[in-house]
């Protein structure tokens, strides 16, 4: 009972989860993508919190707690402040338009589904159902980086993807150890700091963080 | 034996090392030369006494180079052609002294000097390799050292080019031996030691050995520049110091000869007979088409490079026709195949070397290569003419020197092919024994030509009227070849068994040493036929001294008196007047022109009054040689091409890359999951 | 009997030399007769010798020490050649010096550097016939080597005496195809080597249609006669080998002096035979242009080879 | 104690750029002698894995699933000497580096800030005993070679460090994809045991696990850190970012990074093997490989500028390494010995290329004439560098390359050999011809030229070619047991 409880649950945040993932796919304000992400992270430290209590692992708490300070918490506003900083530059004209997006990452998720079905099997967790969803967020994430032009969408689509990494360690390990947990934060937090600095680098020398003008180099 | 092979290496590296390190410009070419003099001498004294004594020397170090050790074994095979790399490396190395000095300032003596040293010591060491890996390194080594002797003149047009060429096909070459050794070694021992091989070859799949044959042939045919893989050796020759050019074509291309000869004879054991028919006619082919090119070529390196070409040929018609007799097990007469082959080897070694160090000094004096600025250098360098004369007569395989017996040697060769019990393979034969008799009578006409307009006749430009005649160390050089010409001409009873105790043993070959002496002639086997270079060359000498000795007793008139020349009423001789060297090869252009396919541009400029006066007719003609046609030119369009469109990979976009990394994942997760 | 043997060499050299004006004066002769001209006696190349003998030397002041060379070389190289060929005698004490590629390649010895002098005084014709003569020379010779191969097949030898010997001892053999075609070939390349029509013509005084003539334009003197009389010589010797390989009959094969007198005459009506074929021949055809030469040479290297063939299919 | 030697000089040295402000020169000498240290630490440890030992630090604490953290076993210790080597030369050659370029005092300081922390990341990376560790230290390579690239604020140096940045991220996350479900296949077999992420455990529990689990994980770590390696398709960085990093950095990043990657590559190939036997790892590593060597082959033929050449050049060996590990113990060994041989001959090649380029003040070939006349010592060494990476003897690529190619023969791959050794030939012909444009011809107007290299920037390179002359000859016995060791770690 209590396994079916904890095992419906953990579906439920992983299905939440990757729907906050496909919100980016038809919002164009980074405003939205921003919210999206925060909300997301939201959901995922709920989810850590479920695992950790229904898996009877205190460690989890920790990891929710700081994965609540960096991913709700540092990061979006950080976001904020890049997003205010660039008022004008707005998701235009992505790669692929809204619906072919949405159509694709659906594939992308069945994909996952079909990719990751020995995971399911091998699996005896009762949180085994969310991992094709977290491989699936994986996916979307990397959509989101390919499909989107501007600097700024391309951070927040490497987050979601980290936030499917994390889902999935969750979800299959609960959670991989402490240490390396906050190993990854750290780097998480460092890597968005770079590639933040980066932005600004690029708005100042192109003008725009609109990544397509990085064409320069080639050959 | 062990102390010459210590003495030999020193010399070398003392060559090399006094080259990079003394100071003088003077020292640099002393140390060059006396280095590469003890190391080639050296060299030949080694080969020699190992073709004498018949033993084998065998040396492994397994120190150096990991993975296999370095390991060398003088068999004869090797020993002979190390006497062709002494016997050539010590003019050459006594004529660079002279040569060299007109570097000075201009390039890198120092390296010239070191590369020379590196090259005659790699390719001394190459036909003692008895692993591999010891082989493949040497091999490299040699053609890169030989690399930075053709680019010497890297200022001149055409060099690097040249250059490029050169190192490009002899690598695509390497690769294909580095394939060929190991499909040779087999699959499980980490030894790629020759003996290896030849035990491994008797189990190896009939597949595998022709893979094997066809990727040696492929390799070595491309160091040894046979046709369509010849391209770099007319162009870089030509541009390469002319030493180093002699050395280029007397050994340096020759270590495909020796390398086709160790692999198909040595470690294969032999093949069926069809090896020996793609040799023979790839020897014919590239007999042939060698000296058609060279025919319409006036630069008189070129022309010499393209009869190497031609001589490969002739070469490699000898060792096809051992082949395809071996596999019928007509041994004595595949023998007599590669006797001839050897034979034309060691000849072909002394007479081109010769002949390039003879065009050097031309070069040397008049500062140009075309044969059209040249003419009258007779009079002004009688020694050079004189040896040049005697490598050109040599080269058109005129009794009694040495071109002749070997091109003897593989007709009867190929007049043997009447045994062979299979009409198909027998009637290759005769055809070959016309284009070899076609690709002599061109050669010979090709050197008239040679000899002629660069030696004969009124000079054609100031600087040769204003040449010089070559320093003495050159004309030593050039006269120790003009002897070895000579002697090889007049002593194949002797050469001849010794090179049937080269062969003995190789690939099943019986020994023949007994078979073909006959005190001064040399026999075909089963008293097919027989000649003696010697007596007839004896014959001559007494005739000619015998003539003017009859003539003065018989009191002709021996006065004589000098005269303008005879010009059909014409009164002033000028060198516009002489026949030209594109005009005496316009008959034969016009036989070939299917080959040559000649394009021709007139441009003729009429006087503005009357259309029956000219003021200037430009007259332009080229010949682009076949195989950049058909072959080179579209393979480099078509890598070309193929490099547009893997460059398109690279766009810029880093949405694509992102795309790439994806699309790469999910091909190989489905892969993984589902294959 | 050795010493026999090398007299015998040297009776068979003097006889060539004495024999070759002859002949060219007798197929000129014999020329001019069948064109209604009265003509030179026969004998008249014999005069000519010695009046060049007797000439001072004219020499051009651009030619070089190789154009006073080369006389002798040519005359040298053909004489030896005359060492080698049976003519009344087979095998000769010095058949193994030499083959028929020795012939051929000692002949090749002498046009090389007949073609050398001419091109030493810079003269333009000298270079045209050198340029024209090592063409035709060229060409010839796969001919050469074919007819060579069809002949050492049925032989079983290139050495000429074997040639000979073998032909007699088995007379069917010099009728067969295969050797037929292979006469018919030497034949054309007899008239090309030798510069007769319709490759060359030896009478000619247009400097623009010479080949050998042109070469020799600069000669005067007795190195005009050594390279005359070494022409001469070389017909002969390609008579002597049309006659005696095709039709060996009545060369002698022992020492016996009656066998050795009929041989001497039967070489001699060998050659006037065949003299009188060349004169028919030269009479008949008019000169082909140079370029249609190859063609000519073409056609007798596809006899040769036909004839190779097949001695093939039918040994 | 000995890792002590080995990680803490790098960061020593950087916390002594960061707290001397502004930047003095002798900061540069302090981390170029620090690193002296690490290298003396480097072969320390290879000297006692030769010996046997396995050289362990720290404590175990079993609720935090620390267990020994860091570990150096021989595979270790080669890559260690390798990274401590190359980043000696390096910290030397840029010692002075004030004195031969534009850099400002700010942007030396920030160089000598991260170019010591990214050492020390790549040294922890390799002695790390946790795959996790591992995976952050090398996620933290990028993070600090990001800083570095655009040392110079440049258009192009901007895009590249992006493109770098984002592709090494994206890549490095799919690793840590594949980590977790390693990982997760662990904890579906065996429960959630601590130490389940060190290489001990993991090599000793894998003969359990689940086979079609690790297929997938397999998948996700070879694109993950093959990006880090350069491996085609995920290359595309390469160019741009060897293309644009100052030279010390395309050094470190083109040999040493390089080497960690391949590292981590071979160490999980050891693993995923253990499950599912190596035809499966094998099979994909000689698709990409050979994907690797096309794309490379054909880039170079038209290549137009000498870094970017280079970059090729890398992606080129990085395939003939893949094709190494792929073909058994014998194709181990001959990847191994061409990694050592490829890093320095790499590391030699882009401080060259930083002459040139100083000289020239253009990457682009076709500026770039009479270099032995303009600088006759950069020139030679360029010359030979460039014959070495094109496998040519003496040097010891030539040597790597051979056993390459005999592996795959031995192992009836005939086929696959010949298209290899056609493609290097491409490379190998595209190469001699831009050496040739390069070494020779007129120097451009502007070009100032006779002046002799300054010793200080070509002398330590000479050190680079003497290891691979000698490599080229023969191999010491040391690097022999080493190299001997690391195969059976990698290729049972």
């Amino acid at each position: 009972m209590n396994d079916a409880l904890f095992s419906q649950l953990s579906t439920l945040g992983s299905s939440v989860i990757l729907l906050y993932g496909f919100t980016l796919l038809w919002r164009k304000s980074l405003h939205a993508y921003t919210v999206a992400f925060q909300w997301q992270s939201i959901a995922l430290t709920f989810l850590f919190l479920i695992i950790g209590y229904f898996g009877h692992d205190v460690e989890l708490y920790y990891v929710a707690g700081f994965l609540f300070v960096l991913k709700v918490l540092i990061l979006p506003r950080y976001l904020g402040k890049l997003e205010q900083r660039f008022p004008g530059e707005r998701e235009s004209r992505p790669y692929v338009n809204v619906a072919t997006s949405l159509v694709v990452a659906g594939l992308l998720v069945l994909l996952a589904y079909a990719i990751t079905r020995p995971l399911v099997l091998v699996s005896d967790l009762p949180t085994r159902g969310g991992l094709p969803l977290a491989v699936g967020l994986i996916f979307v994430g990397l959509f989101v980086i390919i499909t989107r032009k501007k600097a700024l969408t391309q951070i927040v689509g490497f987050l979601v993807m980290e936030n499917g990494i994390a889902l999935l360690a969750a979800l299959g390990t609960y959670g991989i150890p402490l240490i390396i947990e906050l190993g990854v934060f750290l780097d998480v937090l460092m890597g968005f700091l770079v590639m933040q600095v980066f932005v600004y680098h690029i708005h100042d020398t192109f003008e725009s963080i609109d990544v397509d003008q990085l064409n320069e180099l080639r050959h | 034996m062990t102390w010459l092979l210590v003495v030999m290496i020193a010399g070398y590296g003392i060559g090399a090392v006094g080259a990079l390190t003394l100071g003088r410009s003077l020292f640099v070419r002393a140390a060059a030369t006396s280095g590469a003099i003890i190391g080639a001498g050296a060299a030949f004294i080694l080969g020699s006494a190992n073709l004498l004594s018949g033993q084998t020397l065998t040396i492994q170090i397994s120190d150096i180079l990991p993975i296999t050790g370095f390991a060398l074994r003088l068999d004869g095979l090797g020993a002979f052609f190390l006497v062709v790399i002494g016997l050539l490396g010590v003019p050459v190395a006594l004529y660079s002294f002279g040569y060299s000095a007109a570097y000075e300032g201009r390039y890198s003596l120092r390296l010239i000097g070191a590369m020379l040293n590196g090259l005659l010591l790699t390719l001394s060491l190459q036909v003692m390799a008895d692993n591999a890996l010891t082989f493949l390194l040497l091999w490299e080594t040699m053609s890169l050292s030989a690399y930075w002797l053709v680019v010497t003149e890297h200022d001149q047009p055409g060099t690097l080019q040249a250059g490029g060429w050169y190192i490009a096909m002899t690598h695509i070459g390497f690769a294909a031996l580095v394939a060929m050794f190991l499909l040779l070694s087999g699959g499980d021992a980490m030894s790629t030691s020759f003996a290896a091989m030849r035990a491994n070859a008797l189990t190896l799949a009939p597949l595998a050995r022709d893979a094997v044959f066809l990727l040696a042939l492929f390799g070595f045919g491309s160091k040894a520049g046979v046709v369509p893989l010849h391209v770099w050796l007319p162009m870089a020759h030509p541009v390469a110091p002319s030493h180093v050019s002699a050395l280029m074509s007397g050994v340096v291309i020759k270590m495909g000869i020796y390398g086709l000869l160790r692999v198909t004879l040595d470690l294969l054991g032999g093949g069926p007979a069809w090896w020996g028919a793609l040799v023979l006619a790839v020897g014919t082919v590239t007999a042939l088409l060698g000296v058609l090119y060279a025919l319409m070529e006036h630069d008189l390196k070129r022309l010499l490079a393209f009869h190497s070409v031609e001589n490969i040929g002739i070469i490699l018609i000898g060792i096809g026709a051992g082949l395809i007799f071996r596999s019928y097990g007509l041994m004595a007469l595949a023998t007599l195949g590669f006797i001839g082959g050897l034979y034309h080897t060691i000849n072909h070694a002394s007479f081109k070397g010769l002949l390039f160090l003879g065009a050097g000094s031309v070069l040397h004096a008049t500062g140009t290569r075309n044969m059209e600025e040249m003419g009258g250098l007779i009079k002004r360098m009688p020694w050079t003419a004189l040896f040049f004369l005697i490598g050109a007569a040599a080269i058109s395989a005129l009794p009694p020197l040495n071109g002749f017996v070997s091109e003897w040697l593989v007709f009867q060769a190929l007049l043997g092919g009447f045994n062979i019990p299979v009409p198909e393979v027998a009637v290759a034969f005769p055809l070959a024994v016309g284009m070899l008799a076609l690709t002599s009578g061109l050669a010979a006409a090709c050197f008239v030509k040679a000899f002629g307009i660069s030696f004969l006749a009124i000079p054609r430009s100031h600087e040769a009227e204003h040449a010089h005649e070559a320093p003495l160390s050159m004309r030593i050089g050039m006269a120790i070849l003009a002897l070895a010409c000579i002697a090889l001409g007049l002593a194949p009873f002797s050469v001849v068994p010794l090179l049937g105790g080269v062969l003995a043993g190789l690939g099943g070959l019986p020994d023949t040493r007994s078979v073909f002496t006959l005190d001064l002639m040399v026999q075909a086997p089963a008293g097919f036929a027989q000649v003696s270079p010697t007596w007839i060359g004896l014959g001559l000498l007494i005739l000619l001294a015998l003539i003017p000795l009859v003539m003065r007793l018989m009191h002709v008139n021996r006065k004589r008196r000098v005269s303008d020349t005879w010009g059909c009423g014409r009164i002033g001789q000028t060198p516009r007047m002489e026949y030209t060297a594109t005009s005496f090869a316009e008959p034969l252009r016009r036989v070939f022109a299917e080959l040559y396919r000649p394009t021709k541009e007139l441009s003729i400029d009429f006087h503005p009054e009357s259309k029956y006066f000219v003021k200037s007719i430009k007259y332009s003609s080229r010949i682009t040689p076949l195989f950049d046609r058909v072959l080179y030119d579209p393979l480099l369009r078509l890598i070309q091409r193929i490099s547009r469109q893997v460059r398109r990979i690279q766009t810029g976009s880093l949405h694509l890359y992102l795309m790439y990394v994806a699309v790469i994942l999910i091909l190989l997760l489905i892969a993984a999951r589902w294959f | 009997m050795i010493v026999t043997g090398y007299v015998l060499e040297i009776a068979q050299v003097a006889l060539a030399l004495l024999l070759a004006p002859g002949l060219a004066g007798f197929v000129r002769w014999l020329k001019a007769r069948f064109q209604n001209r009265r003509g030179a006696p026969p004998w008249q190349p014999y005069f000519e010798l010695r009046k060049l003998f007797g000439k001072e030397v004219v020499m051009s002041n651009n030619a070089s020490w190789l154009f006073r060379v080369a006389p002798y070389i040519i005359f040298a190289s053909t004489v030896t050649v005359t060492l080698l060929v049976p003519m009344i005698v087979a095998p000769l004490a010095l058949d193994g010096m030499g083959d028929l590629l020795m012939v051929v390649y000692l002949l090749l010895l002498g046009t090389f550097f007949l073609a050398l002098a001419g091109l030493d005084p810079g003269t333009a014709f000298g270079g045209m016939g050198a340029s024209r003569e090592m063409t035709v020379a060229a060409i010839a010779e796969p001919t050469i080597a074919l007819a060579i191969f069809s002949l050492a097949l049925s032989a079983g030898s290139t050495n000429l005496g074997r040639i000979v010997t073998q032909e007699l001892a088995n007379p069917a053999v010099t009728v067969s195809p295969g050797h037929l075609l292979a006469l018919a070939a030497l034949f054309i390349v007899t008239l090309a080597e030798t510069g007769r029509l319709p490759v060359d013509n030896p009478a000619t005084h247009l400097e623009l249609t010479m080949i050998h003539e042109a070469m020799i334009l600069e000669y005067s003197g007795r190195y005009l006669a050594l390279i005359e009389w070494a022409s001469w010589l070389k017909l002969t010797i390609f008579f002597t080998l049309l006659a005696n390989l095709f039709v060996p009959w009545g060369i002698a094969t022992t020492f016996d002096p009656a066998a050795l007198t009929l041989a001497v005459l039967a070489l001699i009506v060998k050659l006037a035979v065949l003299g009188g074929i060349v004169a028919v021949v030269e009479t008949r055809v008019a000169k082909l242009r140079l370029f249609r030469v190859p063609e000519l040479l073409g056609a007798s290297f596809v006899l040769a080879l036909l004839a190779v063939t097949s001695s093939f299919l039918l040994k | 104690m000995i890792f002590f030697l080995l990680l803490l000089p790098p960061l020593v040295a950087s916390l002594l750029a960061l707290l001397v402000r502004p930047h003095r020169e002798f900061v540069g000498w302090v981390s170029a002698l620090l690193s002296l240290i690490s290298l003396g630490a480097a072969i320390t440890i290879a000297a006692q894995t030769i010996a046997g030992d396995v050289p362990i630090w720290g404590l175990t604490i079993n609720s935090l699933g620390l267990e020994g953290v860091l570990r150096a076993d021989s595979l270790s210790a080669l890559v260690l000497v390798c990274i401590t080597a190359v980043a000696a030369l390096t910290l030397f050659l840029s010692s002075g580096v004030g004195r031969t370029t534009h850099y400002d005092a700010k942007q030396l300081r920030r160089y000598q800030i991260f170019i010591n922390l990214f050492i020390a990341a790549m040294l922890l990376a390799v002695s790390a005993n946790n795959v996790g560790v591992m995976w952050i230290a090398i996620e933290a390579t990028t993070i600090f070679s990001a800083f570095l690239i655009p040392l110079t604020i440049r258009k192009t140096s901007i895009e590249a460090s992006w493109k770098y940045l984002l592709l090494s991220s994206v890549g490095i996350g799919l690793a840590f994809a594949g980590t977790v479900l390693a990982y997760f296949d662990f904890v579906a077999r065996s429960g959630r045991v601590e130490n389940a992420l060190n290489w001990t455990t993991l090599m000793a529990t894998a003969p359990l696990l689940h086979p079609e689990v690790i297929r997938l994980a397999f998948v996700f770590l070879l694109i993950g850190f093959g990006t880090k390696a350069g491996i085609a398709p995920m290359h595309t960085w390469k160019p741009d970012a060897y293309g644009e990093s100052p030279a010390p950095l395309g050094a470190l990043m083109s040999s040493a990074l390089f080497a960690v990657a391949i590292y981590a590559i071979a160490r999980w190939k050891a693993v995923t093997d253990a499950v599912l036997g190596s035809s499966y790892s094998n099979n994909l590593l000689l698709t990409l490989g050979m994907l690797s060597l096309i794309i490379a082959a054909f880039s170079v033929v038209r290549a137009k500028n000498y870094k970017r050449m280079l970059a090729y050049s890398s992606v080129e060996h990085t395939g003939l390494i893949c094709l190494g590990l792929a073909l058994g113990p014998l194709g181990a060994f001959a990847a191994l010995l061409h990694l050592v041989n490829h890093t320095a001959a790499k590391s030699l090649m882009f401080f060259l290329v930083g002459n040139i380029e100083r000289a020239y003040r253009s990457p682009l070939i076709e500026r770039v004439h009479g270099l032995l006349k303009v600088l006759p010592q950069t020139g030679g060494l360029f010359a030979a560098g460039l014959l070495a990476l094109i496998g040519l003897p003496p040097f010891g690529l030539f040597i790597s390359e051979f056993a390459l190619f005999r592996a795959g023969f031995a192992l009836n791959q005939p086929v696959l050999m010949g298209i290899t050794l056609v493609l290097m030939s491409i490379v190998f012909i595209s190469f001699i011809v831009h050496l040739n444009k390069m070494l020779y011809g007129a120097p451009p107007e502007g070009v100032i030229t006779g002046k002799a290299d300054r010793l200080w920037n070509v002398a330590p390179l000479y050190i680079s070619i003497g290891v691979l002359v000698v490599l080229g000859l023969t191999l010491p016995a040391p690097l022999a047991t080493l190299l001997k060791q690391s195969v059976e770690i990698i290729a049972k």
